[in-house]
C-alpha cells in the first residue's frame, strides 16, 4: 500500500512538470487508497467533533471562486443551521448545502449546533430542485449531529421535512455529490445525503445514532460510549469496506483543522471529475444508477428469487 | 408466514391502560381491540389487522421468507431475531402482500410493534420496498400500516439507509401516479417517521396513536421539563397539519375502500 | 326575459316527463338567464354576510353523495378557515376546496370568520395538485371577507401562499369549476379563485376590496360603504357584463338561506356538466384556454400593436 | 417612454427620515439615493433605477403606450392619472424592456411608487405580464423590480385579477425553465406581493425595504395594538425565510450579474 502512495506522488509529480490534468482522476484515486490509514475510532469520534474543524461555509469558501449563500424555506423561517447557495468552480455553478455548526460559543448557539430544523431541510429541497430546473449540480457536505430533536421541531414536522429530501433527492435530475466532512448524525445527516457519490473525510463518522446513544439503549451503559463506537462500525474505513461510500479524503497530519485547504483541494477536484463524468449521463440512467445503488443496500437472507427488474420500471418513468 | 388461520392468537386478556376497563379476550376480538369503556385503541398483531382490513381470504402474503442476517456482527442479535420471531409468530417486523378491500385489490403491508419495537432494519427496508414497487409494477395502490420505535440499531449504518431505500420507492410510486395511503398506529416514530409514514398521498391515523422523529423522552431530555398532554398524539399531527384524518378503527375499512375507489382515475 | 324564463320552466316539465336528461345544460342557460334579476346592491352585500348563509361544508354535503374531509397543509398546521377534501357526486370523485366561515360564534372563532391563514392556502394547494395527480377535477367554494390580516399570517407569509395558488392553479392540469357562494373578498377570494368556470350566486359579491375600505380610502368616508358597493361594481350581475364569470345561479327568495337544497342542486348540474365538457379537453389546450381567459382581462389603450401568441409558447411547452 | 437621457431629473435634494442627514441632488446621484449618514435606502425614480441597473445604452423600452382606461367610469379617475403621469414622466407605475447586464441580455421590469403608488392596475399587469412573456419566449432571464401599495382599486375587479394574470405569467417562465428573478424595494405589500412578487426564482431585497400582503396600519387595526420595530422589514422576511438575500443597492448590479452568470444552463 505504502508502495502504491508513492508511486501515485512519483506520478502527480510528473504529471505536474507535463502540465497534464491527470489530478482529478488522481484524487480519486488517492481516495481509495487512501482507506489504508487506520486510527481508534473514537478517536476519529473526537476529531470529527472538534470545535476547530472547518464546517461547510468555510469548504464552500476554499472549494469555490464566488458564493452566493441564499436564505430562507418560503414557508416558516431562515434555519442558520443549514445553509445553502450558488457557487462557482472554474466559472461552473453548483449549488452547495451544508449543515453550519458553527465555530465558537456564539456561533453554536446562533447556529443551534448545527442541528436543523425542519426549516432547514424543506430549504435544502427548494434549493436542490432550483439547482435541478437550471441543471446545476449539487453538492451537500453533512456535519450534525443529528436533526434537531426539540418540541418545535417536532411540532412543524422534522420527520415529515427528511422524509420529503429523501424522496426529492432519490429522483433528483442533476448530479448530487455528498461529502461528510464532520460528523453523520443519523436522520439528520441522512436529510442531505442521498446521492450519487458519497465521499468521507479521513477522520469523520456517519452513523444510525451516537455512540453515547447506542451504549446507553443497546449496551445499557452511558459510560461504554468508546466501545459502542468501535462496535458500531462508524468510520469512513468501515463504511468504505461496506460499500457504503466511494472514497476517503486524507485530512492533514493531526486533522484537517491543520490544513484546510489541502482537503479542500481533493474535494474541488474529486468535485469537478465526478461532475464531468456524471454530467454525461441522461438523467434518467443517472437516478436508475442512484435509485439500485440505494436499492442494494441490505444485509438479508432468502430462498431463491428473482430480483425485481427496476428497468422496466424506469421505462415507464420516462416514456 | 402470517398465519391468517387463526389472526387473533396473539390477542389476550386485556387492561386497558387508560381507564383500566378489563376486556376478555374475547370481548377484545369482538371490539376490534378498541376499549369499551374509553375508546383507547390497543395495539394490534399484524394477523388481526389484515383479518380486519382485507377481504377474507384475498390475502397473499410477499416475501415472508426474508430473515435478518448481522452485519455488524453484533453478539446477540440472532437471538433476538429469534426470541421474537417466536414471541410475535412473524419472520421480521412487517407483513407485506397483495389484497383486495371491498373487492377492490390492493397492496397492504403491516408493521408489528410486537416484534423487536417494530424497528426497520434490512428486512423490513427491503420488504416495504418490495411492496411498493410490486405496487408501482402492477398498478396497484398501496397501503401501509406503521407502527415503529425507529431503525434498527443492532443494523448500524444499513438500518438508517433503508430510511432513503423505502423513500426512493415512494418517488417512484409518486412519478407512475400509483396511490399510496399511510395509516400511523400507536406508536410511530424515528426513521419509519422520517421516511416513508410521512411519504403517503393520504395519511390517516388511529385515534390517540402517538407519531413523531425523535420519541417524547429524547425531547424531554433536550427541554429538560415534561411535554405537555397530548404532544405528538394523533389529534396534535392533524392540527399541525401532518395527518389527513383520524379514522377509529371500526371505521377503517371503509374509509380506505371510499379512498380506493376515488382514486381510480389514475 | 320573462317569456324566455317561462318557456324554460315548459321546457323543464316536459323534460321531466319523457325522463330526458337535459337539465344539465338547462342549468346552464339558467344560470345565463339568472342575470336579469336586479337589486340593490348593499341588499345583496347583506345577503352575501348573513349568518345563517350556508357555507361551502353545507353546500358540498348536499352537493355530494360522500365527503371526506382532508386535513392540514404539511408545514405548519389545519386551517379551519379554508377546508377541502375529497366527495363524489354520482360516484365520480372531485375535489372540494371552499372557505368556511362557521355559522355560529363559537364556529366563527374556530374557523377565524373564513379568514384563512397561509396554512389554510398552502393546504388548498396541496388537494389541488393531489387532484391534479390522480386526474379528479376540482371545485371551489368561495366565501371570505379576505385572507387573515393578522401578524401571524403576515410572518408565515400570506402573500407568498396566495401567489403560489394563482401560479399553480393558473396551470393545473385537471377542470377547476369556482363559485362564489357569499362573499369574494379580494385576494383571499382569488386565492381559490382561478379555474375554468366561475359562478356566483345571485346574492353575492365579489371585489378587489370590502366596500366600507373603498369607502374610507377612496371616497374618505368610511360611512359610505353603501354608495361604493354601488360605485365599484361587485354583484353577479356587473360582473356578468363585465364577462368575468360565466353564470348567475338563482337562490331562493329572500336569500340562498331559505332554500340552500335548490341553489345546490343547480350547482351540482352545473359542475356534472361542465366536467363533463372539460374533460373531453386536453390537459394542453384546457390550460391553454385558462390561460388566454386570465390573459385577457384588463382595460387599456394602446397603439396598434400584434397580440403575443400564447400558441408558440404552449407547443414549447408541451414538446 | 422613461426618459434615460436624464435618468436623474426626479432625483432631489433630501432629509434622510431616518438620520435627518441632508443630502444634496449631486449627494443623491453619487450614493445611489442612499443616506450617507445611515445608510438608509431612499426611493427611487424607474429612470435612476435603469441607468443603475442596465448597461449603458442598453435599455429598450417595451409597451410605453399602454395607457390605462376607466372600467369603473369612476369620476376623478383619469384626471388622477394625467397628474401621475405628469408628475412622475412616466406613463404608468412600471418600466419595462430589455436591457444588458454585463453583457448579459435580460428583460427588465422597474415599478415606480411615484406613481400613483405604485398600485397595480391593468395596464401594470399587462406591462408585467407581457415582459414575463416575452423573456419565456426569447429565453431572456427576466428580473423585476417592485415597488408597490398593491391593487389599484379604482379599477375595481380588474386590478385583483392583474395578480392572477401576472401569476399565470410566472407560471409559464417556471415550467419552460427560464429564471426569473425579483428584486423587492420599499414598499412592496399588497396584490403585488400576493402575485409576481413572491414567485422568483431568486427573491433579492434592499435593506430596509417593507415587504408584505396586509400593510402595517391593516395588521394594527386587526390586533389592535402597535407592531413591533422592523416587522415586515426586508430583515425580518429574510428571517421568515421568504427572501434569498439582502443586498445594498450598490452591490446590486454585481449581484444580478452574479445570478444571470449561473442560471445559463438551462
Ligand atoms: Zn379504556
Ligand atoms: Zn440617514
Amino acid at each position: 500500500m505504502d508502495e502504491l502512495k508513492n508511486k501515485l506522488e512519483e506520478l502527480k509529480d510528473l504529471a505536474g512538470k507535463n502540465n497534464l490534468d491527470i489530478n482529478k482522476s488522481l484524487a480519486e484515486i488517492e481516495a481509495m487508497l487512501n482507506v489504508g490509514k487506520d486510527s481508534p475510532t473514537w478517536e476519529k469520534v473526537q476529531l470529527a467533533r472538534r470545535l476547530d474543524r472547518p464546517g461547510a461555509l468555510e469548504f464552500i469558501n476554499l472549494i469555490c471562486d464566488d458564493f452566493m449563500e441564499l436564505h430562507g424555506d418560503r414557508y416558516f423561517k431562515d434555519d442558520p443551521a443549514l445553509i445553502g447557495g450558488i457557487g462557482t468552480i472554474n466559472g461552473q455553478a453548483i449549488t452547495f448545502i451544508g449543515n453550519q455548526k458553527g465555530s465558537n460559543l456564539k456561533e453554536n448557539l446562533y447556529r443551534n449546533y448545527g442541528m436543523g430544523g425542519p426549516e432547514g431541510y424543506r430549504k435544502a429541497l427548494r434549493l436542490a430542485k432550483q439547482a435541478e430546473k437550471f441543471n446545476r449540480p449539487v453538492v451537500t457536505l453533512i456535519d450534525t449531529s443529528g436533526a434537531y430533536p426539540g418540541p418545535e421541531a417536532e411540532a412543524r414536522g422534522i420527520g415529515e421535512a427528511i422524509a420529503q429530501n429523501l424522496k426529492h433527492f432519490s429522483l433528483l435530475k442533476v448530479p448530487i455529490i455528498c461529502f461528510v466532512i464532520g460528523e453523520g448524525g443519523s436522520g439528520g445527516a441522512l436529510g442531505i445525503g442521498v446521492g450519487d457519490k458519497l465521499y468521507m473525510l479521513e477522520n469523520t463518522i456517519y452513523s444510525v445514532i451516537s455512540p453515547e446513544g447506542f451504549a446507553s439503549i443497546l449496551l445499557r451503559d452511558s459510560n461504554k460510549a468508546r466501545e459502542a463506537a468501535d462496535i458500531m462500525k462508524m468510520t469512513a474505513k468501515d463504511l468504505f469496506e461496506f460499500g457504503i461510500i466511494h472514497g476517503i479524503i486524507p485530512e492533514a497530519p493531526g486533522g484537517v483543522q491543520n490544513d484546510p485547504a489541502y482537503t479542500a483541494e481533493m474535494m474541488k477536484e474529486l468535485i469537478l471529475s465526478n461532475i464531468a463524468v456524471l454530467r454525461k449521463k441522461k438523467p434518467e440512467s443517472l437516478i436508475r444508477y442512484r435509485s439500485r445503488k440505494i436499492r442494494e443496500v441490505g444485509h438479508f437472507t432468502e430462498s431463491a428469487r428473482e430480483e425485481q427488474d427496476l428497468f422496466k420500471l424506469f421505462t415507464r418513468l420516462f416514456s | 408466514m402470517v398465519d391468517l388461520k387463526n389472526p387473533y392468537v396473539q390477542v389476550t386478556e386485556t387492561e386497558c391502560p387508560r381507564c383500566l376497563t378489563v376486556m376478555t379476550r374475547e370481548a377484545m376480538i369482538e371490539h376490534k381491540q378498541v376499549c369499551r369503556g374509553c375508546g383507547y385503541h390497543f395495539r394490534m398483531p399484524a394477523a388481526a389487522r389484515i383479518h380486519l382490513i382485507a377481504d377474507e381470504g384475498s390475502f397473499v402474503e410477499m416475501d415472508a421468507d426474508l430473515i435478518s442476517k448481522n452485519p455488524l456482527s453484533l453478539e446477540g442479535y440472532e437471538d433476538k431475531i429469534s426470541q421474537a420471531q417466536k414471541k410475535s409468530d412473524l419472520s421480521d417486523a412487517v407483513v407485506t402482500g397483495t389484497a383486495k378491500i371491498d373487492g377492490r385489490e390492493c397492496v397492504l403491508g403491516v408493521m408489528s410493534f410486537q416484534f423487536m419495537g417494530g424497528s426497520m432494519g434490512s428486512v423490513v427496508g427491503e420488504k416495504i420496498t418490495r411492496a411498493m414497487l410490486h405496487g408501482a409494477d402492477t398498478n396497484k395502490p398501496v397501503i401501509l400500516f406503521t407502527a415503529s420505535g425507529g431503525a434498527r440499531m443492532q443494523e448500524g449504518i444499513f438500518s438508517l439507509l433503508q430510511m432513503a431505500k423505502t423513500a426512493n420507492a415512494a418517488a417512484l410510486l409518486d412519478d407512475l401516479k400509483v396511490p399510496f395511503f399511510i395509516v400511523l398506529t400507536h406508536p410511530t416514530t424515528g426513521g419509519v417517521t422520517a421516511s416513508f409514514a410521512m411519504l403517503g398521498d393520504v395519511a390517516l391515523a388511529e385515534p390517540g396513536a402517538l407519531i413523531g422523529f425523535a420519541g417524547p423522552r429524547v425531547i424531554e431530555g433536550t427541554i429538560n421539563k415534561k411535554l405537555p398532554a397530548g404532544f405528538q398524539s394523533a389529534e396534535f399531527q392533524q392540527e399541525k397539519g401532518f395527518v389527513d384524518k383520524i379514522v377509529p378503527r371500526n371505521e377503517l375499512k371503509n374509509t380506505l375502500s371510499f379512498l380506493l375507489k376515488t382514486h381510480g382515475g389514475a
